[in-house]
């Protein structure tokens, strides 16, 4: 805990409270999600990333507002940083013509380009490569901007990662890997997933720094990814950070993830993002039980409105399907 | 005879198989102690073991890779997607590798790519595809979709035992919806050969997979309407069943195909340009198709998903039109 | 106006839209320096520098995926395949995160996907391949495959600035066999519009790319013969001009659909079912098909590729017995 | 020269005399190929490992009789080793029937099942895994064999490599990934293909040994081949070979290479697998001119013989071609 305050003494409180109000709402919008869920109102599969918030609450908050990101499946945080609203966010949820994609697509498969978030692509590490791409654009056009990828301990046995990466550094463009290695890829565990110890380690086989940071702590992740977005933005090149933490629900909320070690999920529990960074901030004198009955009250507002605002929006009638299929008709 | 789900059709397959011959063996991502997204190879790795229930590393392309190179050294693997959307990062395996060997350079390449496939539950763009026309336009391989219980066990085990490389389409919206009558016995369904699901005099409704079901139901309602449609059920779509059309379409005189994928460049373009060719003279109207909507993806919300597959009205649609030609 | 080769009137294209725009820019592998391997970007990177004719590493699917991120953010890439056989391992970059995007969420993919393609060379089965097939089946792209030297120039040129992923098919045996006449001003040739290459009344031969040539050879000597052959050059594959095919069949009442992939499950199977649903009452004898024979790779030593191919001979067959019909 | 003098005495003088001889054949394998191609004899281009051969024969040398390999398009050496012959090698190059693709499949793209080969795929990457998965089929059948991978430092950059790597490392597969590295793909030199400067440090991501390799020196890559394929065939599982050396001729025998600067040509010249060979042969007593001579001799009649029989094999007619497309008829 010590070298915890002292990373975060570095932050100013406004920036530690807009990290810790950032992992609060990302939590408040999954836990709604999961009880709409269970009253069947949400169309689909639920997935979500429960105790992993730090990594992308971190991220999301070191990008500027130039940036880009090919999110993961489970980074809620960064997308809610980003400009896409919270209504937005349960418009897709409930497969609604209000949602970014329209009702198109549905769930975390969330995108808009004014908010520099590329909208996921199921296939793992099929996102990753477009983030390169973004970067090589910056790079072209002589853009001050980053892109930023991130992927789980599966996606980073994929192909695409391998030549992203090889690509991202014999280019040495402005991208960010960061893979949220969570302990399991489905029900895989890492060990059948990979013959080693740290991912980051990977980094090396393609000639750019790569370094491993404890993911349930929001500070750290910020910390680590402001400086490899800096040094990316300074012509340094890519580099890949490695979040280390834990899937603390199943891969779906249909998955009752009995393969998952209960140990594993007791001595994790204890890790959890919030309450550390909770914990953290009481300590420094930055929350107290007035501010945190405030935050939770704004939050709760946040996501109550949204959810309102998503179940009185329009559901698509069906023909709209073949409206702008072309973005030049014929 | 026990009535079984379409998916507990497919995992006696795997296991009869696996039991009878050693050589066979599983590999796809979540199959082992998981049982499979769907709960398909449930039990597997308990009878089996880790070596021939093999949990793979997220890697399609590089597991798919690696199915051929066993083969070629004598195992029968049966390679699973989680779904069939993602045999996209395999499809240069699957084309190059697998379905030229044999040809090329005369290994044999007895690999069975198992594809959970199709739509009907919002499982959005990239859950929920039909990707049977990747497939079937690259000779060499050979494809299959039951649409019973019976022939997922029957057309599986045929597919283990064949000497190429089989694509087997099992589709999803039936694994926990059709029951059917399974033999416990050790039968096989020849790969290659179309079954008449319904006979009838009028008209030919041509498919197979999830809309066989869509075209019986219609059918249904057409013989209530005076309308007798004969349903022929494809089961393989490569080869295709020339011979099993042109019999269908030379004794009704009227043909529709229908099938789940987009209209567009479907599998029901080559048995529609079969019949125009070898069947024009048995024609009496037009060959119709009924198909997806032609949209890039299956959409997710479930209004959209509705307009999108085609349905029993669409079905019927068509024939009321070719039945008043 | 200038006569250049078909190869030559790509490379115009390439270098008139660099200059023009310079959002545009060129990846792929050996495109720099090398000029490709068939010196179709030769003299691009000396005029735009190595930021925008990229030479790729070894990577197709990495390369291409990127060049949808670029496209994102409002560049114009055109991305080369060396062979277009090798686009099968980019398969997935190419229909699920660029054809979907612009459906799916709003995110225009200006994506040219340089193909070069085709047999006739000796090239084998992974150099010669004709993957029109993977890529006309999937809603949200584009697919042209010009056949002269004129619409090489004006396709491309339409394909670049066109916002949607267009997958460029260019004819490696046409590279430096066929020479035209190509203005020197800017002009494009419309994506989704067909051409009668030659008008006729007797019947409609249906084509694009190399086998246009074929059919050309073919009406000659049925002009000889006393048979009158409209000439319809496709084109464009997707989307397909189908008010095109059908007034073609409309005029002569006979269709013979001519292409370059294995005739089961090609391109052509979309036009004759076109013709057979909707031309059905124009027909005076059936759609034929002329294809390469149905084997699951290109062959390499010449006896075999020329038994491969669909050849003069083949299209004359098929006439005759449709003229006669 | 004298670690290689120590290296070779280590080796008896009948396996030496076999690489020698082996150094000797690939070579005039293809020069002869070379000169028919440039009588236009050949159907279709010419690929070689001209410059490279010591990789192959060394590779090759150090598998057993039950092993398999995947062998890259430059791997003339291993190939002649496997009981290919040189008359189905010629055979191959002139499109006849008797090839083991009969004529289907051309140049390089040669395999036969009963000699452990698989035939070439062009995708680059694509033979990798093949190789993997009949390593899989060793270990599952608990066989003591081997499979081999060859591939180039531009098919290193291929997804299919990594995944493969990875895969074989989860599962401790009795494989042995060689790259030869020969500072070009194609036209593409090394630093645009990737950013490290050994590929061998590559395996270090997958949790395996890799090592450099001299790969003009043939005593060398047969050692360290054998070491790896030895720690494999007893459950050490995979490692990767790199072996250093240069591409001396253009990427088919149509490209000039203009991009290869000519110094870098002088410079590997002078590493001559076959003359250091000769040189240490020479050194260490085990040849002279007399039975030089006798080598050469041997080597021309197997390759006048091998063309004498392609030429007159008999060439397909057409309707062959559709004979044997599936192996189970329907
Ligand atoms: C190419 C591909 N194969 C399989 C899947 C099915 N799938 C979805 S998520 C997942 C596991 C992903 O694991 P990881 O990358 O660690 O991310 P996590 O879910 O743990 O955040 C799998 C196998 C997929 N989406 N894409
Ligand atoms: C997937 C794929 N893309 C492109 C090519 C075309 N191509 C053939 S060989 C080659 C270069 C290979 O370089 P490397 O792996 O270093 O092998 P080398 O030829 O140097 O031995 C290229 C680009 C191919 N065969 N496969
Ligand atoms: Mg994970
Ligand atoms: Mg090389």
């Amino acid at each position: 805990m010590k070298a915890e305050v002292e990373a975060a003494s570095k932050l100013d409180r406004q920036l530690l409270l807009h990290l810790y109000r950032t992992l609060l709402l990302t939590r408040a919008v999954e836990d709604r999600v999961i009880s709409l869920y269970r009253q069947g109102r949400i169309v689909g599969g639920v997935y979500n990333e429960y105790g992993m918030e730090a990594i992308s609450v971190g991220v999301g908050a070191a990008m500027g507002p130039e940036d880009v990101i090919a999110p993961s499946h489970r980074d809620l945080g960064a997308i809610l940083q980003r400009g896409i609203t919270p209504r937005e966010i349960m418009s897709q949820w409930l497969g609604k013509l209000t949602s970014p994609t329209r009702a198109r697509d549905g769930n975390v498969h969330i995108g808009k380009l004014e908010a520099g978030v590329l909208a996921f692509v199921s296939h793992m590490g099929a996102s990753t490569p477009q983030a390169v791409g973004a970067a090589l654009a910056f790079k072209l056009r002589g853009e001050r901007r980053v892109a930023v990828a991130s992927f789980g301990d599966g996606a980073a046995n994929t192909g695409y990662i391998h030549e992203s990466m090889n690509l991202a550094a014999v280019r040495r463009l402005p991208v960010v890997f960061v893979c949220n290695n969570n302990q399991f890829a489905y029900s895989t565990p890492l060990h059948k997933q990979l013959a080693i110890r740290d991912i980051a380690d990977r980094s090396a086989a393609y000639g750019f720094p790569g370094q491993v940071v404890d993911g349930n702590d929001v500070v750290a992740v910020y910390l680590a990814a402001r400086e490899a977005i800096e040094r990316a933005r300074e012509g340094g090149g890519p580099s890949l950070i490695e979040c280390k933490t834990m899937r603390m629900h199943g891969h779906s909320e249909a998955d009752r993830a009995e393969y998952v070690p209960k140990e594993l999920l007791e001595e994790w529990k204890g890790k959890d993002p919030i309450l550390r960074m909770a914990g953290r901030l009481r300590e420094a004198g930055h929350l107290d039980d007035k501010v945190q009955a405030e935050l939770d009250a704004e939050v709760r507002a946040v996501v109550d409105d949204a959810v309102d605002h998503a179940e009185q929006a329009p559901a698509p009638q069906g023909p709209e399907l073949l409206d702008d299929v072309y973005a030049t008709p014929l | 005879m026990p009535r079984l789900l379409y998916l507990e059709a497919i995992r006696r397959a795997l296991r009869e198989e696996m039991r009878r011959d050693p050589s066979v063996f599983l590999i796809g991502e979540d199959i082992g102690v998981y049982g499979g997204a769907f709960k398909v190879t449930a039990g597997l790795v308990e009878e089996f073991g880790e070596e021939r229930v093999i949990d793979s590393p997220l890697s399609e392309a590089g597991y798919t890779g690696a199915c051929a190179g066993a083969a070629f050294m004598g195992l029968r693997p049966v390679c699973e997607f989680q779904f069939a959307d993602f045999s996209s990062v395999a499809f240069d395996a699957i084309i190059n590798i697998m379905a030229k060997s044999y040809w090329r350079w005369g290994a044999p390449c007895p690999v069975t790519l198992r594809m959970p496939y199709g739509g009907g539950f919002s499982g959005g763009p990239f859950h929920s595809q039909c990707p049977e026309t990747w497939y079937a336009q690259q000779n060499g391989l050979k494809v299959v979709a039951p649409a019973t219980p019976y022939d997922a066990k029957g057309l599986l085990k045929a597919a283990i035992r064949d000497d190429d490389p089989v694509v087997y389409f099992e589709h999803k919206f039936l694994y926990r919806r059709i029951r059917g009558e399974v033999p416990d016995d050790d039968y096989t369904v020849p790969i290659g050969k179309a079954r008449v699901a319904r006979e009838g005099g009028d008209l030919s409704l041509i498919t197979y997979g999830a809309t066989l079901h869509t075209c019986l139901e219609a059918a249904e309602t057409l013989a209530a309407e005076g309308v007798d449609a004969e349903v022929l059920d494809l089961r393989t779509l490569k080869p295709l069943d020339r011979s099993a059309i042109l019999a269908t379409v030379e004794k009704t005189g009227k043909a529709v195909v229908v099938y789940e994928p987009p209209l567009t460049m479907g599998p029901g373009a080559e048995v529609a340009s079969v019949i125009a060719e070898d069947g024009f003279e048995y024609l009496d109207g037009p060959v119709m198709r009924v198909g997806a909507k032609d949209s890039p993806g299956v959409p997710f919300a479930p209004p959209l998903e509705r307009f999108y597959l085609p349905g029993v009205d669409d079905v019927l649609a068509a024939c009321r039109k070719l039945a008043a030609y």
